[in-house]
């Protein structure tokens, strides 16, 4: 057991990112069950244990710096963005993919916003089927530098979804 | 902190503080200038003080509006610690033309807060799993492994091929009749192969480039045979035989130009062969007396 | 001191990389005398722990999965060369500035692999002073790539010049 949880601390150091279950359960050629029993006590180790890291278990795990030195992780790891373009990534996020004429129509300066992100890395842009949009979505890149929070279904069900509707004419 | 706000507090028109002091403050906690959860109320009123005084513009109501700035920070402060949305507050300050704001759409001010859902403006949250440097980095140790590791390999491979090479020749000397062997090193014998290459290469080689060895076999000749009549060959003749790596398949060309590294390869193939010839004759005379059924 | 050698976890954890006291203490803003103390306590921490990862503190400190995991490593992150190529590279970065002319000598296949390194933009091949052969050496790339630890000079005079020497004969 404390070896598998050793396996997995280092799946989870190496990787960087979001697993499931049964990711690392593939990578390690090992039982689901196994996998995420020892998991759980590698969690458990991580938060009895006073350091900066800790594995977040909130959809899928990851193993991260706490949240009250994120100001290192701002130091070392910029992302400057400003308020607005901000909002844009966030649309894109919760609604992605996304046609970058109806972006237009929800964010003003959409245009100079989707480059700016671009440049980034944040976001990537195809064109559509027919050719006649582009369609924006985010890229791995965001996903290592953002996640989305909180009960996203109740705030897509209600307060954005309305927000988004009353503000567009068509889709 | 400290460098902004005086930053700030410089900007100050001193003709429009009536509306600018709360204004300046919550501009600054939402650009991040500021940190909300930790503001020193104390040295903020005192640096506007400072300023008030030295801006000459001692009007009580100024002075006053100072201390409500500093008691609406409180509140602010204490409504961030209860959990109610910055953004909450701010309708009830008057909103400057917030220019860097292009917004079409007006999040917060449809903005319910509830317990469970979040505003649109913490949606994305930061991670703090980032990490620099997420490619691999190589140290030296790798490095040295990684040769290491694929050294034992390339020695546990040339290792069963010797194996293997050996257990075939044992075998194929097995089926060596005594007369074969003793014919093996006779002259005609050799010259019989020689003459039987020498009418089937030509026309092969017109047909392709090359032709590999165990293919000679069938025109009737052992592969021994075969072998040996072909270094008679390329020794009078304008054919060389040509291999890619030692232990692989061999060829047999046509010359062509020749070139220094041809000459070098050559030479080498030449050597190779002659080794491999003095190791058959070391291990058939070893077969004598061992392994090899002799019939009577 | 717990909250320092947090935030040094933090930052080691953030940077992934080689760091030196002055680099953490510039970046925390600290004494690098304190901060030194509390990295070696942190280092202690680690190594009485029994988890998958360590604090190297050969020439520089660095957060790194143990040895003993590098299989984990090698799976999600392999090394892109290919082991003659690899071979090659090490020879020029052990004899850089080499001569194209001695390192064909050296290496079967030298110009395939040098086209390749090329490529990769891990070397560089400039025309030595007659123009009759080129000098090739390393990048600030390959430096990147490949983090040499410690002193090149001393390790040329032991293992890896003895395992170059066998390695390069044999092919």
């Amino acid at each position: 057991m404390e070896q598998l949880k050793s396996r997995i601390e280092a799946v989870l150091f190496t990787t960087a990112k979001v697993l499931h279950i049964k990711d690392i359960a593939e990578i390690l050629e090992e039982e689901p069950d196994k996998v995420e029993e020892a998991l759980l006590e590698l969690i458990m180790d991580y938060s009895s244990r006073d350091g900066a890291l800790e594995i977040d278990d909130e959809d899928g795990y990851i193993l991260q710096v706490k949240e009250e030195h994120m100001d290192i992780v701002e130091k070392l790891c910029p992302v400057e963005l400003k308020p607005p373009v901000l909002k844009t990534l966030t649309v894109i996020a919760l609604k992605e993919p996304i046609r970058q004429s109806y972006l237009k129509e929800l964010r003003s300066n959409a245009y100079e916003h989707v480059q700016e992100l671009l440049d980034k890395g944040l976001i990537s842009r195809t064109k559509d089927k027919n050719g006649r949009s582009f369609n924006i979505r985010t890229t791995p890149k965001f996903a290592e530098y953002f996640k989305l929070k909180g009960d996203l279904r109740s705030l897509m069900k209600s307060d954005i979804n309305k927000l988004l509707a009353t503000s567009t004419t068509e889709d | 902190m400290t460098e902004a706000f005086d930053l700030e507090f410089n900007n100050i028109n001193p003709e429009h503080k009536e509306v600018d002091g709360i204004e300046i403050l919550v501009q600054m906690a939402k650009q991040g200038k500021i940190d909300p959860w930790n503001i020193d109320i104390i040295d903020v009123t005192d640096k506007y003080l400072t300023h008030l005084f030295q801006s000459k513009a001692q009007n009580l109501r100024l002075t006053g509006r100072t201390l409500l700035f500093a008691s609406i920070l409180l509140k602010l402060k204490s409504n961030i610690l209860e959990g109610v949305e910055l953004s909450d507050f701010e309708p009830q300050v008057e909103e400057p033309d917030l220019e860097f704001d292009d917004d079409t759409l007006d999040y917060d001010s449809e903005y319910i807060p509830t317990n469970n859902v979040v505003s649109i403006d913490e949606v994305l949250q930061r991670r703090t799993s980032v990490r620099l440097n997420r490619n691999r980095v190589v140290t030296l140790r790798d490095l040295i492994r990684q040769l290491e590791f694929y050294e034992m390999l390339d020695k546990k491979q040339s290792l069963r091929n010797a194996h293997e090479r050996a257990k075939r020749r044992v075998k194929n000397y097995s089926n060596l009749s005594p007369e074969d062997i003793i014919n093996l090193a006779h002259d005609e014998y050799i010259e019989k192969g020689v003459q039987r290459l020498r009418a089937n290469l030509e026309e092969i080689l017109n047909r392709q480039d090359k032709i590999e060895l165990n293919e000679l076999t069938l025109l009737g000749m052992d592969k021994i045979s075969a072998y040996i009549s072909l270094l008679f060959l390329t020794a009078e003749s304008n054919y060389d035989l040509v291999q890619d790596e030692f232990y692989s398949d061999l060829y047999v060309i046509k010359r062509e130009e020749v070139s220094d590294t041809d000459k070098i390869i050559a030479a080498n193939v030449l050597q190779d062969s002659v080794d491999t010839v003095v190791n058959m004759v070391d291990n058939l005379a070893e077969g004598q007396n061992g392994t090899v059924e002799i019939k009577d």
